[in-house]
Formats: C-alpha cells, sequence, structure tokens
C-alpha cells in the first residue's frame, strides 16, 4: 500500500537538476520559462532544485565539451536512484552545429543512459514539457523496478 | 487499570492529537494551500493541494546517500531529532483556554528553546555532511536564528507581560494557557493597541524562522546549492522538508495562540476548524505574500533588518505594555 | 599624626597604581605592585596603632598601671602580607627573566602576543 | 569527629603538596599515589558533610587550636561550613578531582610533574579553604594561594606560545584584586575590631559609615576581580587559553566561582545589603555587562580554548546577575548556574585538551572533521555544548530557565524595565553562545578534515572517564533539576538568607538576637521555579525513540550502494560518495574559524574592532581597565551611601 503510494508520488514530483554542458543558453532560457507563469510546470509538481542529491529528473543541455564532460558524468553519478536524464536540445544527443569540434566529447550517450531526449534547437516549452512528463513516467516505472 | 488509561491518553495526545498525527495532517495542508496561494497570486495554476504529500512520499522512496566523509550518526539522527522537537513543541501550543495536552508553568520558555532545536539539528546535519556549501548554509542558517531570536524574545515577554498584568499576581506570566485564559476573558490580544507592533514584529519572525522564501538566505539553491540541505537525500531529507512544513503549522499556531486566542467556542472541533483558518490566514500574510512579492535577502540584509525594525516594533510594543497601555 | 599615615599609605598605594598604568618596562611594574603592596601594609600598621600604647605584651602592661598597648592583630596581619607580597615579587621577577629569554624584550608594548 | 572535617578536608591536599614536594618529584607512582589519596579524602570529606549540612540543615563550625570566642569577641580563627560554603565546596572539589583524574594521562607528554601536582593541590586547598574560611583575613590568605599557584601554573607550560605573558599579566592584575580585597579586610577591621565574618555579619548593619562604603567597594572589586568579571580584568582570556588545560578546567570552573562566593557572602551576610537599590543595579549592571559584552567576544575568537576562556565569563555574569537580583529565586538559580557552569565548562576545556592532547594545536582555522577520528570526544563535547547553550533537556536549560523566570519575575514586580532589559539580554546570550559553539562544532569536530589529522587517535580512557563523568553529571542535573534543587539549591538558598543562623553557629546561640537578627532559618519557596513536567518529557522521550527507530531501522534498508557511472570511468574512486563541488573534484575547503558567521560580523564590525582593541594585551592597559573600574566602584560606593 505505502509501496504503492511512493510509486505513484514518484511521477508526481519529479524535481529537476539542470546541468548545462557547454550550452548556448537557449536550451537553459526555454527550460526556465517552462517553470514560468506562462507555462506552469510546477502544476505537474515540477520544481527546480540546486543540489544533485534532491534530483529526480537530470536535464542536460548542450554539447558535451572536453571541460564539462568529467564534471557532467561525476555530477550524474552523484544523483540518487532512481534518476533519469533527459537530454534537452539537438546538442547532447548529436552536437548539432558544434559536431565536428576539437572541442566536443559528445554525444551524451556515450557517458550515461538517456532516457528521453527532447529535439530541438531550441526545443518549444511544450516539447520540454512533453518530454518532462515523459521522464516522469519513466521515473515512476524505474522507481517500480527498485523493488 | 488508572494508569494505563492515563497512559493511553498520552500515547493517544503524543500520536494521534495534538502530536504527530494531526500536526503532520495540517502541516502539509498548510504548505499545500501555501503553494497553491502563490501560483494563484502569480496567475498560474500550481500544484495540486497535496504536491507536498506527494514530494515527501517520492522521496520515502529515494536512495540515501551518504557522503564517505560524513559523520554517519549524525548525520542520520539530526533530522529526526529536529522534527521530534517540533512535534514536542506541537503538544505544548493551547488550542483553547481549556484544552492543552501538556501545559507548564513556565512553557514559553521551553516552547523558545524547543524552537532553536531544529534550527540546530539542521546546523549539526550540515556540518555532519562535510560538504563547503553545508558549511556556508549552517552560517548563515546561525545568523538568521540570531537575527530573529531577540525580536521574538521581545515579543514573547511583551505577551507574558501583557497578560501576566491582569492573570498573575505577579505581575508576569510565563504559561500559554493563562495567555489563552486571558484572551478568553479579555478579547484577543491583538485587538489591544498596544501589542499591534509586537504582533506585527511576530509577523516579520515567522517567515524567518521557517526558512520561507525571502529569507531562506541558509538553503538559497541557486548560490549555494540548497546550502544546508546541500548532500542531504532520499528519507533523512524528507524529514527535513517535513520539519519545515510542520514548523510552518507551529509558527502560525503560535502566532493564534499569542495573539488570536481569544476566538474560541469551547467546543473543540470548532476550536480546531478556526485555529486551521487562523493559520491559514496568518500564513498567508507572512509567507506567501512575502514569498510571492519579494526577492531573497542578502545575508547581512536579513541581519540588519530583524535588528533594526522589527526589533524596533518589537521593543515600542514592550515599553508600552511596561508603561501599562 | 594618624592622618599623615593614612594620607602616605593612600599616596604609596595611587602612586604604585600610576606607576602601573604608566611604566612599559615590566621591573618598573612590579616596583609599582610593590609600592601598593607596602601602601596597603603601611594602613594595616597605622590602624593597629593607638597612641602612647605599649607593646602588645601582656607582661607590660601589669607592670605598668594604666599602660595599654597597641592592638596586636594588624601586626600579625602585616607581617602575612609582606611574606606574600615577597612571594609574588620573587615570583613576577622569575617570569620577567623567562619573558626576557622568549621575548627578548621586556616592554609591555611589546610583550602582547595575546590579544583580542 | 564530623566537626573536623572542615579543616581536614583542607590540610589533606595541603599536606598532600607537601607530601608531594618531597617524594613526587622523580618517584611517578608516590606522586600518583599521593595526588590520588589526597584529593579522594578531601573529596569523600566534602561529601560526607553534606548529611548534616544540607539534610539537616545545621552548620559546622570549627576553632583552629579551641580558641573559642569569650565575652561576645571572637579571637581565634575559625572555619563555617554552612550549606552555601558547602554547596561551592561541593563544586570545587569535584571539580579538583575530575581535574586530576584527567591530569595523569594529559600530563603524561610534560616533565616537571612534581611541581605540577604541587601546586595542583595548593590550588585545590586554597580554594576550599577560602569557601570553608570564617575569617576574612584567611579568606584574603586564600585568594592569595590560589592566586599564587594558578599563575605558576599557568605558566607551566613556558615553552607555549605567549604561556609567560598571560601568567605575568594574571599576576599584576590579580595582585591588584588581592591587594584590593585586603585593603578591604583592614578597613572593615578598623570600623568592627574582628576580622572574624560572623561577628562583622553581627556589628556591620549598626555601623554604616563612609568607611564601611569604601570597604564594601574594596572587597566587591577584589571578588569581582577573583571572579574574573568583565570590567574588572579582561586578560581571563589569555590565562585561560594557555594553562594546560585540566588547569583551566580549576581557573574557569573553580577559581571564578570563589570570586562568585566571595560576592555572595559580601553583600547577603556581611552587609546583608541586598535589598538595598544601588547595590542591586551595581551587581546586576557588572553581571549583564560581563555576559552581554563577553559572549560576543568569544564569537569573534579563533582559538577553541580562547572562545571557552570568554565563555566563562559570560557564564559567571549569568551567575552575578541572579544573584544580584536578590530574590530567592534568583539566587537558586545563580547557584544552580554555578553548579552547571562547573560541569559543563569543565567537560569543555577537558575536551579542548583531548583535541589539544591529540592534535598539539587549538586553533579553529586548522582543525576540522575530528569526529570521524574522535568520535567520543565529540559526543561528550556536543552534550557540553548543548548544555551551555541551554538547550533542553541538559542542565544549562534547567538552571537558564530559572535565572529568566527569576529576572521576569523581579522585573514584574519592582515594575523595573531594566530588569525585563535584563532578561532579554540574557535570553540573547544564550543564542550567542549556541552560535559560538554552533562554530566550533564546525570547524573542530565536523566538515571536512585537512589531511594532517588523518592519523588522529582517540583519547584514551584516562581522558575519556572523568569527560564521561562529566557529562553523566551535566544529563543528570538537567533531567533531575527537582531533585538538585530539594537536597542542594534549597538549603543553599535559605543558607544565605539565614544570616542569624549564621551568627548563632560561630558566636554561640543567641547571639544574633542580641543585636536584633533572627536566628531562625529562612524557609525558601522555590514552587513556582522552572520546573519540570517529566510527562513532557516521557512524551520528548517517546517521540525521539520514534525519531530514532526510523532513522536508522529504515535508513539502513534502504541504504544500498551502487556503483556509479563515474567510479567506471574515474577507475576506483567512486565519486558518488564524495561531497558534491558542482561537478568538480572535491578538494579540501573547510568553512570554519574565521569563516564563520559572515553577515554578523559585518554587521558588527565597528562594535567587534572597538572590543579587540580594547583587548590590547598590553599590560598597563590591563591594570588601567582594573583601576579605573575600581574607582567607579569606590566613587559610586560612596555616592550612594551604602
Amino acid at each position: 500500500m505505502l509501496r504503492k503510494l511512493i510509486d505513484e508520488s514518484a511521477a508526481k514530483s519529479p524535481w529537476i537538476y539542470h546541468i548545462n554542458a557547454g550550452s548556448c543558453n537557449g536550451c537553459d532560457i526555454e527550460l526556465v520559462s517552462v517553470l514560468t507563469p506562462r507555462y506552469d510546470a510546477e502544476r505537474c509538481g515540477f520544481k527546480l532544485t540546486g543540489s544533485p542529491r534532491h534530483a529526480d529528473i537530470v536535464v542536460v543541455s548542450g554539447p558535451i565539451t572536453v571541460q564539462t564532460r568529467d564534471r557532467v558524468v561525476r555530477t550524474l553519478s552523484q544523483v540518487p536512484e532512481p534518476k533519469v536524464v533527459v537530454a534537452l536540445g539537438s546538442c547532447p544527443r548529436s552536437g548539432n552545429v558544434f559536431k565536428g569540434s576539437y572541442s566536443i566529447d559528445g554525444p551524451l550517450d556515450k557517458y550515461c543512459h538517456v532516457d528521453v531526449s527532447v529535439a530541438g534547437c531550441t526545443p518549444k516549452p511544450e516539447a520540454i514539457i512533453a518530454g518532462l512528463a515523459k521522464a516522469a513516467e519513466i521515473l515512476k516505472e524505474k522507481r517500480k523496478e527498485m523493488h | 487499570m488508572n494508569i494505563v488509561l492515563i497512559i493511553l491518553k498520552w500515547l493517544f495526545h503524543i500520536l494521534v492529537f495534538p502530536g504527530f498525527l494531526f500536526t503532520l495532517c495540517a502541516a502539509l495542508l498548510l504548505a499545500g494551500i501555501d503553494r497553491k496561494l502563490v501560483a494563484r497570486m502569480q496567475n498560474r495554476v500550481g500544484p495540486p493541494l497535496l504536491q507536498p504529500a506527494y514530494d515527501l512520499l517520492k522521496l520515502f522512496g529515494k536512495e540515501i546517500i551518504i557522503p564517505r566523509q560524513a559523520n554517519k550518526k549524525a548525520f542520520l539522527s539530526a533530522p529526526a531529532v529536529g522534527l521530534a522537537s517540533l512535534l514536542v513543541t506541537s503538544l505544548l501550543l493551547p488550542f483553547s483556554a481549556s484544552f492543552v495536552a501538556v501545559s507548564g508553568v513556565a512553557d514559553v520558555i521551553v516552547v523558545l528553546y524547543l524552537l532553536t532545536i531544529p534550527a540546530v539539528a539542521i546546523i549539526v546535519g550540515a556540518a555532519s555532511s562535510a560538504s563547503p556549501f553545508a558549511g556556508v548554509g549552517l552560517s548563515r542558517e546561525m545568523v538568521a536564528v540570531m537575527a530573529y531570536e531577540l525580536p521574538l524574545t521581545i515579543v514573547l515577554v511583551t505577551v507574558c507581560r501583557k497578560a501576566g498584568l491582569m492573570m498573575d499576581e505577579s505581575g508576569m506570566t510565563f504559561s500559554l494557557a493563562t495567555v489563552m485564559q486571558y484572551q478568553a476573558e479579555h478579547g484577543a490580544m491583538i485587538t489591544k493597541l498596544s501589542m499591534i507592533p509586537a504582533a506585527l514584529a511576530m509577523l516579520f519572525i515567522i517567515p524567518c524562522e521557517v526558512g520561507a522564501h525571502p529569507f531562506d538566505i541558509a538553503e538559497a539553491e541557486t548560490e549555494i546549492c540548497e546550502g544546508t540541505l546541500a548532500e542531504y537525500s532520499g528519507l533523512p531529507l524528507a524529514f527535513y522538508e517535513l520539519a519545515h512544513y510542520v514548523k510552518m503549522f507551529i509558527l502560525t499556531s503560535l502566532f493564534c495562540v499569542l495573539f488570536l486566542g481569544g476566538f474560541t467556542t469551547g467546543v473543540v472541533v470548532v476550536d480546531l476548524i478556526l485555529r486551521l483558518i487562523f493559520c491559514v490566514v496568518v500564513t498567508f500574510l507572512c509567507i506567501t505574500v512575502p514569498h510571492a512579492v519579494c526577492a531573497r535577502f542578502k545575508v547581512e540584509q536579513v541581519f540588519k533588518f530583524y535588528w533594526t525594525w522589527v526589533l524596533g516594533l518589537a521593543l515600542v510594543s514592550l515599553l508600552l505594555v511596561w508603561l501599562g497601555l | 599624626m594618624m592622618a599623615m599615615n593614612y594620607l602616605g599609605s593612600f599616596l604609596l598605594i595611587i602612586l604604585g597604581l600610576y606607576m602601573m598604568v604608566s611604566k612599559r618596562n615590566l621591573i618598573k611594574i612590579i616596583i609599582g605592585l610593590d609600592l601598593v603592596d607596602y601602601g596597603a601594609n603601611l594602613l594595616i600598621v597605622s590602624i593597629g596603632f593607638r597612641d602612647g600604647g605599649t607593646a602588645p605584651i601582656f607582661t607590660l602592661s601589669e607592670l605598668f598601671s594604666g599602660a595599654y598597648f597597641v592592638d596586636p592583630v594588624p601586626q600579625a596581619l602585616t607581617l602575612t602580607s609582606i611574606v606574600i607580597g615577597a612571594c609574588v615579587t620573587a615570583m613576577s621577577l622569575a617570569l620577567i627573566i623567562k619573558i626576557k629569554d622568549q621575548y627578548g624584550t621586556i616592554d609591555s608594548h611589546k610583550v602582547r602576543r595575546l590579544n583580542g | 569527629m564530623m566537626q573536623h572535617f572542615p579543616i581536614l578536608s583542607i590540610m589533606v591536599l595541603f599536606f598532600g603538596a607537601f607530601l608531594n614536594g618531597i617524594f613526587g618529584g622523580k618517584n611517578a607512582k608516590a606522586r600518583k599515589i599521593i595526588v590520588l589519596a589526597s584529593i579522594f579524602l578531601s573529596f569523600l570529606m566534602v561529601v560526607a558533610m553534606t548529611g548534616p549540612v544540607m539534610l539537616e540543615g545545621q552548620i559546622i563550625s570549627y576553632w583552629l587550636g579551641n580558641w573559642e570566642p569569650a565575652m561576645g569577641f571572637a579571637f581565634g580563627i575559625g572555619l563555617e561550613v554552612d550549606a552555601v560554603g558547602l554547596f561551592f565546596g561541593l563544586i570545587i572539589s569535584t571539580a579538583v578531582l575530575v581535574s586530576g583524574l584527567y591530569s595523569f594521562e594529559y600530563m603524561s607528554h610534560d616533565d616537571a610533574l612534581g611541581y605540577y601536582y604541587t601546586l595542583y593541590l595548593m590550588l585545590g586547598g586554597g580554594v576550599l579553604g577560602l569557601v570553608f574560611s570564617g575569617c576574612l583575613f584567611n579568606i584574603f590568605v586564600m585568594v592569595e594561594i590560589m592566586t599564587f599557584s594558578a599563575v605558576a601554573l599557568t605558566a607551566f607550560r613556558n615553552e607555549k606560545y605567549g604561556a609567560l605573558e598571560a601568567a605575568f599579566k594574571y599576576l599584576v592584575v590579580g595582585s591588584i584584586g588581592s591587594t584590593s580585597v585586603l585593603v578591604g579586610t583592614i578597613l572593615l577591621y578598623n570600623q568592627t575590631h574582628t576580622l572574624n565574618l560572623a561577628q562583622i555579619a553581627s556589628i556591620l548593619p549598626s555601623v554604616s559609615n563612609g568607611v564601611t562604603a569604601v570597604a564594601f567597594g574594596f572587597l566587591f572589586v577584589g571578588f569581582a576581580t577573583k571572579a574574573f568579571l568583565f570590567p574588572f580584568q579582561p586578560l581571563a582570556a589569555d590565562a585561560h587559553a594557555v594553562a594546560p588545560s585540566s588547569i583551566s578546567v580549576l581557573i574557569s570552573g573553580v577559581l571564578t566561582k570563589t570570586g562568585v562566593y566571595g560576592i555572595i557572602r559580601l553583600v547577603y551576610v556581611l552587609y546583608q545589603s541586598m535589598n538595598l537599590g544601588p547595590v542591586k543595579t551595581l551587581v546586576v549592571f557588572i553581571g549583564t555587562l560581563s555576559m552581554f559584552i563577553c559572549v560576543t567576544m568569544a564569537l569573534a575568537q579563533h582559538d577553541f580554548k580562547r572562545l571557552l576562556a570568554f565563555h566563562s565569563i559570560s557564564q559567571v555574569g549569568y551567575v552575578i546577575t541572579a544573584v544580584g537580583l536578590s530574590t530567592a529565586l534568583g539566587v537558586a538559580g545563580g547557584l544552580y548556574h554555578a553548579m552547571n557552569h562547573t560541569l559543563f565548562k569543565s567537560l569543555l576545556f577537558l575536551t579542548a585538551g583531548a583535541v589539544l592532547h591529540q592534535t598539539d594545536t587549538t586553533n579553529l582555522d586548522e582543525l576540522g572533521g575530528l569526529s570521524k577520528r574522535m568520535p567520543k570526544t565529540t559526543v561528550l563535547f556536543l552534550i557540553g555544548a548543548a548544555s551551555i547553550s541551554g538547550l533542553p533537556p541538559f542542565n544549562g536549560f534547567a538552571s537558564k530557565w530559572m535565572i529568566y523566570q527569576a529576572t521576569f519575575e523581579a522585573a514584574a514586580a519592582q515594575n523595573n524595565f531594566g530588569f525585563a532589559l535584563v532578561g532579554i539580554i540574557e535570553m540573547l546570550t544564550s543564542v550567542l553562545t549556541l552560535a559560538s559553539f554552533i562554530k566550533v562544532t564546525q570547524s573542530v569536530f565536523f566538515g571536512q578534515m585537512p589531511k594532517k589529522w588523518e592519523n588522529v587517535k582517540e583519547v584514551g580512557n584516562g581522558m575519556i572517564i572523568p569527560m564521561g563523568i562529566l557529562a553523566a553529571l551535566c544529563v543528570i542535573t538537567g533531567v533531575a533539576p527537582s531533585a538538585v534543587e530539594k537536597y542542594l539549591l534549597a538549603p543553599a538558598t535559605s543558607a544565605v538568607y539565614s544570616v542569624g543562623k549564621y551568627i548563632n553557629a560561630m558566636m554561640g546561640e543567641g547571639f544574633a538576637e542580641g543585636v536584633s537578627l533572627s536566628s531562625e532559618t529562612v524557609a525558601v519557596d522555590l514552587g513556582r521555579s522552572g520546573y519540570w513536567n517529566p510527562l513532557a518529557w516521557l512524551a520528548l522521550l517517546g517521540i525521539l525513540l520514534f525519531g530514532a527507530f526510523v532513522a536508522f531501522v529504515l535508513l539502513r534498508k534502504e541504504a544500498k550502494t551502487k556503483e556509479s557511472e563515474a567510479a567506471e570511468m574515474f577507475g576506483s574512486v567512486d565519486e558518488k560518495f564524495e561531497p558534491f563541488f558542482s561537478g568538480e573534484r572535491a578538494e579540501f575547503s573547510q568553512v570554519g574559524g574565521s569563516d564563520m558567521f559572515w553577515g554578523f560580523k559585518k554587521v558588527m564590525r565597528p562594535y567587534l574592532d572597538f572590543m579587540h582593541d580594547a583587548h590590547s594585551g598590553v599590560v598597563n592597559d590591563y591594570v588601567r581597565w582594573a583601576v579605573e573600574c575600581l574607582a567607579l566602584v569606590l566613587l559610586y560606593c560612596v555616592l550612594c551611601g551604602l
């Protein structure tokens, strides 16, 4: 009973931690706009946290640059289970216009399992919300798998 | 037989009402209303009313990471101690002049000290987690405690003196039950002219003591990565969140006891509903509105604000009461 | 007559205190401390004094009828106090020697590692 | 037999010092036996006296050489143990005992231990002699003995930074205090022609003139200097901080108490002037000043022991303030806090000593993270810190509660706004105390550990057990205040007020009535005092157990360690359990010591700078403080015509 409640609420209260892995800030601004009164992601329980220890969903934006690579991996590893990784925008999934640059060491799925990928440069806020909702569902599934 | 009954009564008080279960439900409800109200003030839909409960339940299901450098025992037991002391405080707050679970001759002082324990628990927990962010956070938390404790003391003394002048032959009372009694007989404290500055000061103190938005310098998530809570995850974090909600309820409840105590009917259920309504109003005034309106203060601004304006308000009230107004 | 004694003793005390406040040499501070001590001792002896009194030996008052003696208690107190003062002086001088060893100076404005 | 215990309990210590001087220089075993035997014997004798004095309300008096008073005049030197004296005697002999037990391991790295123990026993004997003495001049002698040995012990580790300097300052300023006690004594002798406390007490109320007022000023300043109260001398911190920790315990827990004892004796028994407004104002003002200023000084310190030293003045300020309120509750609260202060401050100094012993430093900026290496010391420190900050359910809370209640009730009863402000300052001081102990907790025991303390070990049982005794006492006196109140505080408070009984015990029955003082035992009603509802604390216990249950059982089940991606990538170090460092590799970055409380320090900067400059460390300045305060107090006494 309690376990079921916990599973259910996993999808209802996904807390987001946002990593900028060399992004041009376009996706970052769009992610913030998702939480503004206009789109109000908080009505689904989304909340931006300041520490990976609190997070359920890790949103990574930007092509993984050489400088940020280790830091992204380290931070991802510090998120407690269950966790979901969301690649925000085209950069983390392909490198986008930065592909082939000497300073790019992407894509993100070289380093960890990406659960949801929101494409676009930049993705629309609606798309981001859809992706986050998808991530919340996956979070619930992962939580169920934990026991 | 008698002893069994007494123990059962105590267990009821501790576990159900007004202790654990009731405080928990009321606190979660209050937190939900607060978040909803903030959202409505910003023209948002806002999270569901039960969002705090969802948050807690989710945190129960998360993995608990204990950093390698942390002192494990202190790291895990600090949240429980903080929550426990808040629950004890909830037993001491009277609901009407006649109903209080635990009464004492000088429970005002006990409440004052029990309310510092959650802050100490947060600080010790943060210290034991060995994170530099937590270090900065605990330093700020302590500055906040120093900032609000002085005016809070004066507000409590003022109320005690005001009630004691009438109700106690020594001219001073330290019993919350007597404060309630006074208000039942002479009208609520907030209706007295001399007490209005003190009530205002208390309204300023509550958000800082709770760590609500404009005064959440210790947990500033954008500057110092949740500060004191930076290393916490899972169940201990849930305990801290819960302590945060419970503190909100306890403090607004304390405000009701100190300033809005007169409006009681004697029927426990009606009193309860009244108390909850008052709590929501107070929460709206002192937590929701600043949250929706203000940006976060800087550390020294908080300190200065409390040691000048709020202190001044409290002192004015104390002086007026001492002059017999 | 006795007023001079009292005045003298308080003057000694005040001069000693003045010396302790104003002199920077540690040894001079100790001299000031001794002045204060001696002032106190002079005060004690003066308080026990009675004009025309003999030495506080019992047989003397039996010898001369009508003789009375000075109060013996303050004299005993003075002895004790002098001994204690000597101890304090010795101790402080020993400390000054060690301070000179360690700090290389006995200027009180330079012997201030512990402050604030 | 019982009537010989006062003199024996003192002489055992002095005799031990003598024997130790002869036999203990080289032979460690003989030294240990002599020290242990003398401190235990003395402790047992003091405890044995509690039976008649505390429970039956007797007063033990003893005339040296059996020179009993004749014709209503006290010739001999007397010892008199009433409940106040015995209360302080108990505190003192407990502290001496614990300090002695602790010394054996703590001082094991030092040499010249023969001298150390000789001086230590002399210090104990001197202090015990002071509180049992019934003669004003003997009080002066004992003050000198204890100051002398305390100075020597402060300079004991004279190779350490600043030890000699602190000892010198202590000697100079302490001598001013002693001299002013002497001058006060002799002026009183001039007026009353006796040195016996009881007889002075019977004569003084009828002779009140300028000379007695000046004598009051001198004696008050003398005892206040001995209590290290703030405006009289600012160097307590120097002396406490550099002495070996076992001696800091005695200086802070015991020597300051003798000053408190002296002030209580002076104002309540000798002059019986505590009901006068000016005296009340003076004592409460001095107490509040030292309480508040020293706690702010402590906040700015970055040395563990120096910080503790400032706190001990601050806590003595509490005691003096409570005593100055001149209500039964205030006196009881003050005495209770005096006892608690000895317990928790000794505990804290001993933990500081343990840290010093293992790491050889007490600098808050250098230490950190020791809780992983010294878990027992950490727990003991936390108990002490919680006690001194007045967190329930430890003893500091119980006594502070009594003091607050006494202050506010006195304020309300006399409609005195000043006392209400004093009460508020007391509560503020308590928060600032908490803050500075949070600083120590974070900087020494928690936070990150510098590399150089990797190999630090826990101290041995020889140091843990004395600390454990004190911690246990802290908890016991905290959770059973009603027992403390019944067996210790009520008799002691009653004795403070029963001056007639005190006089009669010394001078013979009917003497007090002769000078129109009642010899009845004054009954003390502490009924409404800071009290303890056991059921509430049962509730606390229940909820705590619940919390512990949740925290430990559930957490242990849930806590699983999983290999993280980072571990695969970076090799063996599992980054998951490193502290979060914004993604960077975790490096050493301890937030502690001087880094703490930035906002507070920024706002208070002008004040803190001023206080820092005032504590200049120059001995002339400290003498000037003492002299100026002496002058002011004398002027005040004369103007108010006490």
